[in-house]
């Protein structure tokens, strides 16, 4: 038994630590998360030089990485700065085109020249494939796509689409976006497909779609520890300088075990983390990525609540980097499944 | 033990919908709706209108201009209100420096203030909180020292909502350095064009902005703009804090939210089917509302006790933290209901094609962070459980 | 609006008060509550000729009460006292009665002279009068009942039993039960109806089985109220006279913080139970006593836990009142369905 | 990264595994899955099993009779003697007093008194609470003075747990009256058959016997039953306390609870289906087990951390705190589960054909009950908070 990072990836995690902690300090990262396109495209290349999109797919796929703790790594380190660059979704559309063999796109994606999104879910349905409408025929996409994250600025977007009932994944480069920042930071994008040129990635893709959003979500609850961990530090701090009634509010114990709760909750959601990067690659993938999805996503926004509280009113304020933390680790939630649909599949695969 | 409303309650009620039926712009009730930020032209046109029924001055009797109304007028009203989606009235005038010049003001000052509030003359805003004094408001610094007739004010307040519409603002200042915490304290009134004041915006989480810092510089006021005595400004600022206030307990707001969040979960596909019939939502929505139930027979009793007797800050800190706790709850349910989709930010600026998000449901996200502020302002719920605390381990 | 008690409920809620408290301190509360039969009967006769029963059934009916404040009234103080006399099963019992015009047992009940059980419930299936099986022909009693609340000694058992598929009231005298204490004492029995003689009083009651545990829920309501009244009371005293780092404990912010937070719901508690009550005659009885039923399951489980662990080990042990005030707290919960049933009934509800 | 065990640990479990097959009384496993106390024959009949492979002193070297397993192994014994319902090893000799002699003893004492405790020839039990220590346990008032040879103890303890079955106590007594709280105090072992000491039973909530008040009046002990040196038995204390403990987040109980939960609510009929199948009820169940997979991981994590450093106090706290709470909750759905049911006391009493509970259930419970005492004992919950907010706010 072993929970130490390999070498190569404790070096990774030194290297985007040093640099995103030198690149990306809070001002930066709010100017890039809410002026469009919603990141800063020399940082995100820069970051691929890195190695960062190279650790989300296998040596034989042109990556060095490819496993659970290596996209943890990585997101965990984002998460400790909040990062706003896209890469969940080039980490979700690179693993869906290396699967598929498109070998010279996942190179230049690896390397940053490229950079894909992946339209999947829609308006008026929920967050399921059986509900994805938009269809392909005769080359051409028509559909509605929305919430596509990475989607403004993206060089390809990865449709889900109909043709002959089953599910199918086509890539186009000229759909149509209507873009925003998101509330917590970064950007996504309404993706207007009308008759919309596109060729045929795969006929199929139902499967490799549930595990590349598996990937996603393990990363999403990767990056939450990051920024929880970051979180609970600044509170802690705040704590011991903040003043009222002539002491620091951390002595107040009624708070300091509320903290403690929240520190405590973080190590379970670090641990259970941990537990579904072992299994990104098993057959219980689903069940476990499920789990720690579900346990993030009560902590986090139970965390993100009590901080603001326990900040007072500057924990209400943009100027304050804890309150953009307390937002992307709310927003966690609402991204790829909240923690609700993921608890019914818990009870589901029970 | 009776539950209802008398007759006479119950036609004041009505009267009190078919006013709002008909008065109640729709661009306003709209924004209110949508959770779009009202700008200053349509706040002061809703206080004109309830002002045009004598309705603005809440708590204020016949005499000064208000309407005279007991504790369940009061309730009625608030409920109603809110669940019109009216906005909320502008507070610092009416329901403040209104019943503290009522109580401790001089007749010169009732006479030159009082009227200057209903009519919309003035808008006045709060100088209470400190970047130190929060919680902990006693140890506030902003100091005003005695020169002639003048007092000389330097220091600065924060959090003062919706100052960027003001004329004038209330403030408790320090006049007297040496004494003990809250006892050289001093309510004082200033007009904000007096020299040496500037104030600030304060951008909040979600991106508004409704509250300011204001920074004083050798600000002169005159010493006849003290409201009681010299170094009593902690007597009013209890007053406040512990007068009964009506609607603390938010219920107007829960019922009304607690009924768009069912409609808007019956109109949202979760799962393959309506997010209301998902049991495991379905049991938040039923928990909420029956601590919605309780909040709202446990205001009444404390309403109907109040009407004999006062209510005790026991009573209104218990449902302060109760009543921001259940509104809270409403607002993250409502933030969940939505999923992926909560992401747009800032939602009013996306084209109207551009997201199929209810309208009224698209700022949800943004309601939900701004409304933390609840738990905070107006005495922490940590502030109000030390209250509570010190009431039942007493003796 | 008016939430103070009438005067002659106010008079009975006083005269009850000083029985209770003259008569039943802990030490005899401990005794009858765990020895057969699980209660004393001269103090139920003397309760009753308080009127206690009385209250539970109108003017009309040969009482002086009969609605919902009349029983919140009795049973708020039946739980300041963790009164273990069967006074559920004789209310639930005596309105079955009583609206089926049997107006001299009804008599003989309220005098204290008979004393009445209502067996419905069945092992191996759930609360529901769908599940009951036990039958009725001939003029005899087949099935068995489980958990059925004041049978010890009771005179009568009333039983719900099928007969030509509706779910009648039958009475009988000679059934056999299997008696026990309760684990927060008063005594129930399981009713073993083996070919039982008994007389057919209603062929189909099911409205009114529905009617007589929403009576007894809001009395398990109110007596949870009474009993979280006297805890939380005994829990502050407690408090402050428990000494630990040379301080009394109630200094401790971290735990007065939690006692607040448990008054602020036991008042909720109480105004739910007032609602309730206020509905018992009204078509929206279900919905709001199984509202009230829910918030006091919740509150009274949670109570009973937070007060155990704010005393230590004291609060763990037999010698300490406040430990049975728990334990019954919790119990309640147990009693016509639990939180979560009432849950299920408000979710159908809305 | 690895989360696995390695072959040579997989093959020890298999080890463990089938010696509890081949030798854990079936009564006595029968006893424990029905939560009905063990009396003194089970608990020496199942400690003499376990010693007969050398697996009693699970913590012991070698050199003094114990197997030298390292902390997996530990935590493996754990885990699957708490899954096959075997007893929980009573603590006191096995897994306090014996690694304080293994550390703080003489020779002498280690050679007197460590073979008796794994042959069974004693049984200790701990004298550390007094009625006004608990928490606080520093303040213990319990007063050792010395007398030529000997002391004289005089004084009372509280809360020891299966005192009734004992022959041999360990105790904290004061042996510095002036001293500062912590500092005069000593460790010191006690022969329960010496005159002057009575041993009062203290009933429990739920109607057990399992622990007891101890009296002390005028008890004579010689000098060299002190175990350190005298007022430095604080160290010792601190050293219990904060000393590594596999076991003590109860995973394996979890696990075990867990299991039975689910086929307890597979059986139960509740709104005329299967209560596994009620969303709400599964709710509970499925987060109390992503709760339980969780701190199954953290408790490797912590492990692995000590097998190459030591586990600090934060880290002990935390899993206690965490694994109680799961436990407990497991406890109390198992309790809910059973609805009406749950009623009957005491459940073992009954006739077997009384109710259609089943068996390994009917004591449900009175085992939740019994149960809220580990949040409790071996400092609470609470105490365990303040240990972790110390080391988060220090510096």
């Amino acid at each position: 038994m072993d929970f130490n990072l390999s070498e190569d990836r404790r070096m990774l995690s030194d290297t985007l630590r040093r640099y995103l902690t030198e690149q990306y300090d809070i001002e930066t990262r709010n100017k890039a998360a809410y002026e469009a396109p919603f990141y800063v495209p020399e940082k995100y290349i820069e970051m691929a030089d890195l190695g960062v999109i190279g650790a989300f797919v296998t040596e034989d796929q042109g990556g060095f990485g490819g496993q659970g703790f290596d996209i943890t790594t990585v997101f965990e380190e984002l998460g400790r700065a909040i990062c706003p660059e896209p890469m969940l979704a080039s980490l979700m559309s690179v693993r869906l085109l290396a699967d598929l063999g498109q070998d010279a796109m996942v190179e230049d994606i690896i390397g940053g020249s490229k950079r894909p999104a992946l339209a999947v879910f829609e308006p008026e349905a929920g967050e399921r494939l059986a509900d994805i409408t938009a269809s392909f025929a005769n080359g051409k996409l028509t559909g509605r796509k929305s919430v596509v994250y990475g989607a403004p600025n993206a060089d390809v977007i990865l449709v889900a689409a109909r043709a002959d009932g089953k599910i199918g994944l086509y890539l186009t480069e000229t759909a149509e976006t209507i873009d925003y920042a998101m509330i917590d930071g970064g950007g996504a994008a309404e993706v207007i497909l009308d008759n919309t040129a596109a060729v045929c990635l795969a006929e199929d893709s139902e499967a490799a779609l549930e595990a590349a959003f598996d990937a996603g979500r393990l990363a999403l609850c990767a990056e939450a520890v990051g920024a929880m961990d970051v979180l609970l530090a600044m509170t802690v701090d705040f704590m011991k300088q903040r003043q009222q009634f002539g002491r620091p509010i951390a002595v107040f114990q009624a708070l300091q075990h509320r903290v403690v709760d929240m520190a405590i909750e973080i190590e379970q959601c670090r641990s259970i983390t941990v537990l579904a990067a072992s299994h990104l690659a098993s057959d219980q993938r689903a069940k476990y990525v499920a789990m720690a999805k579900n346990l993030i996503g009560r902590t986090s926004v139970k965390l993100s609540e009590e901080v603001i509280q326990l900040h007072g009113g500057i924990g209400m304020t943009w100027e304050y980097p804890g309150a953009h933390y307390a937002k992307r680790l709310t927003m966690i939630d609402h991204q790829l499944g909240d923690a609700l649909i993921q608890l019914h599949k818990v009870m589901h695969a029970a | 033990m009776d539950l209802q409303f008398t007759k006479e309650e119950e036609d004041f009620r009505d009267e009190v919908k078919a006013f709002l039926r008909d008065n109640l712009p729709k661009d306003i009730q709209r924004k209110v709706r949508n959770n779009t930020p009202l700008d200053k032209a349509d706040y002061e046109n809703w206080h004109a209108i309830m002002q045009s029924r004598n309705w603005l001055g809440m708590t204020w009797p016949v005499e000064h201009g208000g309407p005279g109304w007991n504790n369940y007028q009061r309730h009625i009203v608030g409920e109603e209100t809110a669940l019109a989606y009216a906005p909320r009235l502008v507070a610092f005038g009416v329901a403040m420096l209104g019943p503290v010049l009522l109580k401790f003001g001089t007749e010169e000052q009732k006479a030159d203030i009082l009227p200057g509030i209903l009519d919309g003359i003035d808008w006045w805003c709060q100088g209470y909180s400190e970047p130190g004094a929060g919680s902990d408001l006693a140890s506030l610094k902003t100091r005003a020292v005695r020169d002639g007739d003048d007092y000389i004010i330097n220091g600065q307040k924060t959090w003062t909502t919706l100052g960027q519409y003001a004329n004038k603002i209330f403030c408790l200042v320090r006049t007297d350095a040496a004494a003990k915490a809250q006892e050289g304290i001093s309510f004082i009134l200033v007009d904000l064009d007096t020299p040496g004041i500037e104030m600030r915006p304060i951008k909040l989480i979600e991106g508004g902005h409704e509250v300011n810092e204001v920074f004083f510089t050798d600000v002169r006021v005159p010493v006849s703009n003290l409201v009681g005595k010299e170094n009593e400004g902690w007597t009013i600022a209890k007053y406040l804090l512990t007068h009964e206030r009506t609607n603390i307990a938010g219920t107007g707001f829960a019922i009304r939210d607690l009924a768009a969040l069912k409609a808007l979960a019956a109109k949202t596909i979760r799962n393959g089917k309506p997010l209301i019939e998902d049991p495991l939502f379905a049991k938040e929505i039923a928990e909420t509302e029956i601590d919605l139930e309780a909040i709202r027979i446990t205001n009444l009793r404390v309403l109907s006790e109040s009407e004999t007797g006062a209510a005790s800050g026991y009573e209104s800190s218990m449902l302060k933290i109760k009543g921001t706790v259940i509104v809270q709850r409403l607002n993250s349910l409502t933030r969940q209901a939505l999923g992926a989709a909560a992401a747009p930010f800032p939602a009013e600026k996306l084209p109207a094609n551009a997201l199929t998000v209810p309208e009224d449901a698209a700022a949800a996200a943004a309601a939900y962070f701004n409304n933390r502020k609840l738990s905070i302002f107006g005495g922490s719920n940590e502030i109000q459980r030390n209250i509570i605390a010190k009431d039942l381990f007493r003796g």
